[in-house]
């Protein structure tokens, strides 16, 4: 960031000569500060993993959760300021809650996308607001088929399969090309989605963190839970194996 | 409004032991105004039977004229006094005929049966449709109040005085909570012997 | 109501059956075939949507060879089936013969178009006489008069029109011409909510008449969705 | 003659009229000024919901048409329905209003589910929101015209409330609405008196026999229906279409 | 003209003197009072030798009970007895004047009358007044031809079935006949299913109330069952309200005697009936 | 034609014009409650039944409302009404002792009722309301309403659908009106529980709308006992 301070930073509505808007980049900024999230789409609907970070060993283990139910159909990860993520939580579910109304059907992850991405871009276009401090990634299943979308501060968002935002989202990333993953099914990918946090995680500037791990998959019936405590439990003994392997090897190495 | 309550008026009628009791205020009112408080309803049509009429005024009198007019009819022609249960029954037909333009009273009867000396009591609608309980009877505007009284004080087996205090308490604190009845009652003991007559004091209010 | 909407308020209170008359909201039918006529109604008479009649019998006597069958008010058309059948017979014994089936249709007419402002009455007259073999006349309110071949009434009868139009043929057997009757009354009652019950079947020829009846659950089954 | 309003003149300018009780300014009945008034009645209706509790659960029974004025214009219109595994809620009256109902009642329960904190609504609390929301519109004169019958367990308990269209609302062993209430409720008091606690398999057999004496009296009826049961073991089941057992044999007695 | 010592004996039927002068009073804004109702649970059911017939004995006034004990099975002729429903006056002179030309008719024939000769002169009297009179009825009895059970409504019109019922509890009462009723009954369980069909409308209709009364026809007897079943007792009062005597201030007092007249009663001579 | 109309009224089968029909936001569900006051206790009772038109709902319908340890408020009328007018009362008795660290008085309470009953003065709720309790020197006291917030405080009254039937027996039994020698005895507890059993089982005899049970609510100084009593059920 090699402009910082010239001026052109103290509001969104302003562009930098070399046309870059600042406090969105600013915005994207405090993402990356945050515990990193991913999400991957298996044949059979989508799994969302979160790396909650601890700050304090006094905090209950539930709370401050970081994957949250839109719909009975849609799921949102987040990573960056929970206060606006939440605000952006609570944005989804009158949208999806309206659409219902008016229509009465689920609301399409597509449309929801739009709506919600539209929203994030126009805190993005005045100078009184400042742009929200979070990506978010939205999943869902609907009629045998898993969608999932990522927006950013700046209200950009795009269909993947398999992304990650927060702290360590270039190796996150750089892990989840390894995978095949047009080819996996839920159950395969929730013991890498959780292996992917495990190894991402700094284990030297962040000590302790709690693994979130939910899908939204033909076995949950196309309802956005919670992963089953066995499951879960599978998934985080397998990460923790494979992270034991890994050091392993690495010691071999050195 | 009724046309029923548009001069107001309480009646009851109770059975005793060996005799029988008939009371009413004495008010006489044109809706809310008191007019006149020596105002009859209960009418004596033999030793030892009387009519209350309580209802619209014009048609208490015109009821009751015509009432006589048949019953004096009646004794002429069978050379014998009516009995309560005939001239009741005398009633209803008038009433009855009457069906689809009908007098505005709910007349009451009471009396002692004829040779037997057995007490008789009985009430009707408008158009005649007899009710004859074994307890007691009531009429007029105050006849909601009156049923509660009746009900709770109403015991069988009551001597000529217990009645009469039971029947005044009853018709007194009836009347008491209806705004247009009151000023006044008048309560007959109908006995074998003698018929006795009596003016209360009531508030006159 | 300003909408336009039909409003069917009065029906619908569960209340209603203490100030409603008691009605037959029916669905009755009558169809002429090779031989005679065959009759046929319901068993439902209503008072508001209340059943106080689940089993009724609207298809009426007049004479060995003429029956009626009632729709409308209970008492009108009890009455008037009352006064016609005595004309009808007291007619009979002045001629020494059975009386046409027309002459009975007159009679009808003629109470129900004279007293057309006091009664509610919708009857078809059915039956078999040696001069024009089987006849159906209906005399709806109003009390016009018409012969027809196949006739239906009742509130019932609004719902099949269209089956009646598409299905009778003139000349049918007398099996068939049940067939369609029961056919065409099942189909009435499933729609009315003052149909229902049984359909009882009066099938009128020279020899007089057989009378049949379909339970409820007997019923030809259609399309419920 | 005797409408002192008209006859006798007051004795003075807004005195007292001789005879008449008042004479309040202004108490003069008009008919035109009445309060305002929406007008406005059911169109397509459903009739009777019946409904028990036993001794481990609550049944609610409710038939399958909806009916146009007299004609039974559909007939494939189901009124009793699962709200979430602690309540079921039967419904009659306009549909159009139930369907009103039943789609802010599902959004509630959606809003519920993504609290995502495990509780889940019961009955008692259900009724007592339908009650509010049934109250409100009556008091804007435009009321839901329905009566809902709201069955449930209540922390193991079983729960049967109903509310009508203005508000009125109570509780009860057995509760019927419309038809039902005239000619299935002596029915099922009697049975309670007689035996006060009934098994599933009774009180299945009580309906059954509501549910064929209102067919045989009810002109709205239909001898098709739904049997919502909510069990303390077996959980929620809606069964149905069941078909009315007919019998017809005084058919032939007169 | 009538003269004042032969007065002239007024037409029978009804008379509408008052009715002009009513309309004017009600068009002045005065209600017309309600006449005692009997809002009724009343019910009939053919059973293997006769009819049973029963009925409430409530009579109301609007909300309040104006009877407590009131008689609903009326009399007709000895072989018939009729359930009556709605306004009590209506329903107590229709049945009067019918049993009086049953009697009548009885006595020109020569016969036992049928029942479905009353029936036909209770609905056409009826139908006659196009529902003004308000009378429900229950006819039942048992002639030559068997048990007959006839519905009987105000406007006229009268069906002939096995069970029935009538009345604001009427349909409290046949849902009890629907469950219970079946063909040839024993006279017992015939009984016992008209008392709950009438306890089903006294304990689920408020119009309905107090006891049960029964009536019993058989071919050649009749079983008038008059408070058959008290189905509520009148609670029992914690104290007595008696007064001592002088409780009530009187301003005067009158005594009028009565001579005592004897009395003998005449026992009226039965007629003659072949 | 006329005729025809009037007809179609009876006729609804054959009917083909547009019926209107109004609501009426109102019901009459019945019931009553009677309370007695003593000197140093409150009786009150309302029967269980809750009805409308000819039917009964429930047979086991609670009437009293307890709004703090020393106050009961009893309700008659539109049965929709008094749950939310009950219901919004709590919520204000909860947000007093909130606000001030105590329960609201029953004199107070009783004042509050009146205020909130006029509020509604063009749209009121349609309920004969009873407030009892005992004031601040432990004296009962009864409360009476009209539905849009009269307020009159007597030791004793009746009110609901039996309330005219009541009130001049106690009236008689316990004002000890229109009687030449009135006790000056004090009325003792058990002697208004005897009387207010027996008023309501006149009032089971001859109002439709009373029946089945009486719930009883004694206020005492040691706090309140509720006692039941059964009624005829027809």
């Amino acid at each position: 960031m090699s402009s910082i301070g010239t001026g052109y930073d103290l509001s969104a509505s302003q562009f930098s000569p070399d046309g870059r808007v600042f406090q969105v980049e600013y915005a994207m900024k405090a993402v990356e500060n945050s515990g990193t999230v991913i999400g991957l789409r298996g044949t059979d609907g989508i799994i969302l993993a979160a790396e909650k970070l601890i700050m304090s060993k006094l905090h209950e283990n539930t709370t401050n959760k970081r994957i949250f139910n839109i719909d009975r159909h849609i799921g949102m990860a987040f990573s960056g300021l929970i206060a606006d993520a939440r605000q952006i939580v609570e944005i989804a579910r009158k949208e999806a809650s309206n659409y219902r109304n008016q229509y009465g059907s689920s609301i399409p992850l597509k449309y929801l996308n739009d709506r919600v991405s539209m929203y994030m871009h126009a805190y993005t276009l005045y100078s009184a607001v400042r742009p929200f401090g979070c990506s978010v990634i939205l999943a869902s299943y609907q009629d045998d088929e898993p969608n999932m979308f990522l927006i950013d501060p700046s209200g950009v968002s795009y269909g993947y399969f398999g992304c990650a935002t927060g702290k360590a989202k270039q190796s996150a990333k750089t892990e989840i090309e390894k995978l095949k993953l047009g080819q996996l099914s839920c159950k395969e990918l929730v013991k890498e989605a959780a292996k992917i946090v495990y190894l991402v995680h700094d284990e030297l500037k962040d000590k302790n963190f709690e693994l979130e791990l939910s899908w939204i998959c033909k076995d949950s019936g196309g309802l956005h839970v919670k992963v089953p405590e066995s499951v879960y439990a599978d998934a985080e003994k397998a990460a923790k194996q494979a992270m034991e392997a890994d050091s392993e090897s690495d010691t071999e190495d050195m | 409004m009724s046309i029923l309550a548009y001069n107001g008026g309480a009646m009851v009628a109770m059975k005793g032991e060996n005799c029988v009791a008939i009371a009413a205020d004495r008010r006489f009112g044109i809706q809310a105004q008191t007019v006149a408080t020596n105002f009859e309803k209960v009418f004596e049509m033999g030793p030892h039977l009387f009519v209350g009429l309580p209802g619209l005024a014009t048609d208490t009198q015109t009821v009751m004229e015509k009432l006589r007019f048949r019953k004096n009819l009646y004794e002429l022609k069978e050379n014998r006094r009516i009995s309560p249960k005939v001239f009741a029954a005398m009633i209803s037909n008038m009433l009855y005929e009457k069906r689809f333009g009908p007098f505005f009273v709910e007349p009451v009867v009471a009396g002692l049966m004829p040779g037997t000396f057995e007490p008789y009591i009985c009430n009707m609608d408008l158009i005649g449709c007899i009710n004859q309980p074994t307890d007691f009877v009531v009429g007029g505007t105050a006849s909601a109040q009156l049923y509660g009284m009746c009900e709770a004080l109403w015991e069988p087996n009551l001597g000529p005085d217990d009645l009469f205090e039971t029947i005044s308490q009853a018709l007194m604190n009836a009347f008491d909570r209806d705004a247009i009845s009151g000023w006044g009652a008048t309560v007959y003991i109908i006995e074998k012997d003698k018929v006795t007559v009596k003016n209360l004091k009531t508030r006159m209010d | 109501m300003s909408s336009g909407f039909t409003n069917f308020a009065a029906q619908n209170g569960p209340d209603d059956w203490r100030d409603a008359a008691h009605s037959t909201g029916t669905s009755i039918m009558a169809a002429e075939f090779d031989g005679g006529v065959v009759i046929g109604a319901d068993s439902r008479t209503t008072t508001g949507a209340y059943i106080a009649n689940r089993v009724a019998d609207k298809l009426t006597k007049i004479t060995d060879h003429i029956y009626c069958c009632r729709s409308g008010s209970a008492a009108d058309t009890q009455a008037i089936a009352d006064i016609v059948a005595y004309h009808l017979n007291f007619h009979g014994m002045e001629l020494g013969e059975e009386p046409l089936v027309e002459v009975g249709a007159a009679i009808f007419k003629e109470l129900c178009y004279n007293y057309r402002d006091s009664l509610m009455a919708g009857i078809l007259v059915a039956g078999w006489d040696k001069k024009k073999g089987g006849q159906v006349y209906s005399i709806p309110i109003g009390g016009m008069c018409v012969r027809q071949e196949v006739s239906i009434g009742g509130s019932g009868s609004s719902y099949v029109y269209g089956y009646v139009d598409a299905n009778f043929k003139p000349g049918m057997s007398k099996e068939d011409c049940v067939k369609f009757v029961s056919n065409t009354l099942a189909l009435a009652m499933s729609r009315d909510g003052s149909s229902g019950g049984v359909v009882r079947i009066g099938i009128i020829t020279e020899k007089g008449i057989e009378r049949r009846v379909i339970l409820g659950n007997e019923l030809p089954k259609f399309y419920e969705g | 003659m005797f409408n002192p309003l008209e006859s006798a003149p007051p004795l003075w300018h807004n005195g007292p009229v001789p005879g008449a009780f008042y004479n309040f300014p202004g108490t003069q009945r008009i008919p035109a000024a009445n309060p305002i008034t929406h007008t406005q009645s059911p169109v397509t209706t459903s009739t009777s919901i019946i409904a028990i509790t036993y001794d481990k659960g609550v049944l609610i029974a409710g038939d399958l048409v909806a009916s146009y004025g007299s004609l039974a214009r559909y007939r494939n219109c189901p009124r009793v329905i699962e709200v979430n595994p602690n309540i079921i809620l039967g419904a009659g009256g306009d549909y159009a209003d139930f369907q009103y109902v039943k789609s802010f009642i599902e959004q509630k329960i959606i809003d519920e589910d993504c609290l995502d904190d495990g509780l889940k609504m019961k009955p008692k609390s259900l009724y007592c929101w339908l009650t509010r929301i049934m109250y409100q519109r009556r008091s804007k004169l435009d009321p839901f015209w329905n009566n809902l019958v709201v069955g449930g367990l209540q922390d193991g308990v079983p729960f049967l409330g109903t509310i009508d269209k203005l508000g009125t609302a109570y509780t009860d062993k057995v509760i019927c609405t419309g038809y039902g209430a005239h000619i299935a409720l002596p029915i099922l008091r009697d049975a309670l008196d007689k035996k006060t606690n009934l098994n599933l398999n009774d009180a299945k057999a009580l309906i059954k026999r509501c549910m064929e004496v209102l067919f045989y009296r009810d002109a709205r009826s239909f001898p098709k229906y739904q049997l919502g049961i909510i069990d303390k073991d077996d959980g929620v089941k809606i069964e149905g279409p069941l078909t009315v057992e007919e019998n017809w044999n005084i058919a032939y007695m007169t | 003209m009538s003269y004042v010592l032969c007065p002239e004996i007024p037409a029978p039927g009804f008379s509408f003197d008052n009715c002009k002068r009513n309309a004017t009073l009600e068009s002045k804004g005065f209600a017309v009072p309600k006449a005692i109702k009997t809002g009724t649970t009343i019910v009939g059911i053919t059973y293997k030798d006769g009819v049973i017939l029963g009925a409430d004995t409530r009579a109301t006034e609007d909300t309040t009970v104006a009877d407590k004990n009131c008689e609903k099975i009326h009399y007709l002729a000895p072989n018939m007895y009729c359930c009556g429903a709605g306004t009590a006056a209506d329903t107590e002179m229709t049945t009067q004047m019918v049993a009086a030309q049953l009697e009548l008719h009885k006595l020109y024939t020569n016969r036992e009358s049928r029942v479905a000769t009353a029936n036909q002169l209770l609905k056409q009297y009826l139908f006659s007044y196009q529902g003004y009179i308000g009378a429900a009825l229950i006819l039942g009895g048992v002639d030559i031809e068997g048990p007959h059970l006839y519905m009987i409504h105000p406007h006229g019109s009268s069906v002939d079935l096995p069970y029935g019922t009538m009345g604001s509890g009427s349909l409290a009462a046949i849902a009890v006949f629907e469950l219970g009723w079946k063909p040839d009954m024993e006279e017992e369980a015939g009984v016992q299913l008209v008392r709950d069909a009438i306890a089903a409308g006294i304990f689920n209709d408020l119009g309905s109330g107090s006891n049960v009364d029964i009536c019993v026809i058989r071919k050649g007897s009749v079983d008038y069952k008059r408070t058959y079943d008290e189905a509520n007792k009148k609670g029992v009062k914690q104290g007595s309200y008696k007064y001592p005597r002088g409780t009530t201030a009187v301003l005067s007092t009158k005594v009028l005697d009565v001579e005592e007249v004897s009395v003998t009663p005449i026992e009226a001579e039965r007629m003659d009936v072949v | 034609m006329m005729m025809q109309t009037e007809m179609n009224a009876y006729y609804p089968d054959y009917s083909t014009a547009p019926i209107q029909r109004q609501i009426n936001p109102y019901a009459d569900n019945g019931g009553s409650v009677v309370a007695i006051a003593g000197n140093d206790f409150v009786v009150v009772g309302a029967d269980t039944r809750l009805s409308s038109g000819f039917s009964i709902y429930t047979r086991n319908q609670n009437k009293l409302f307890p709004m703090s340890d020393t106050t009961v408020l009893g309700c008659a009328g539109c049965w929709c009404d008094t749950l939310t007018l009950t219901r919004i009362l709590k919520s204000r008795m909860q947000m007093y002792q909130q606000e001030h660290n105590k329960q609201m008085s029953t004199t107070a309470c009783a004042q509050m009722l009146s205020t909130m009953l006029y509020y509604k003065r063009f749209f009121p709720y349609y309920i004969s309301n009873i407030l009892v309790g005992l004031d601040n020197e432990g004296k009962g006291c009864v409360y009476s309403y009209d539905p849009i917030g009269h307020c009159e405080k007597a030791t004793y009254r009746a009110g609901g659908s039996a309330g005219a039937l009541l009130q001049p027996l106690l009236d008689n039994q316990i004002g000890q009106k229109n009687l030449v020698k009135p006790s000056s005895e004090d009325l003792s507890q058990e002697k208004a529980l005897a009387i207010l059993k027996d008023v309501f089982i006149a009032a089971a005899e001859r109002d439709i709308y009373t029946g089945d049970s009486v719930l009883i609510n004694i206020i005492t100084k040691d706090g309140t006992k509720v006692e039941t009593f059964e009624l005829r059920k027809d």
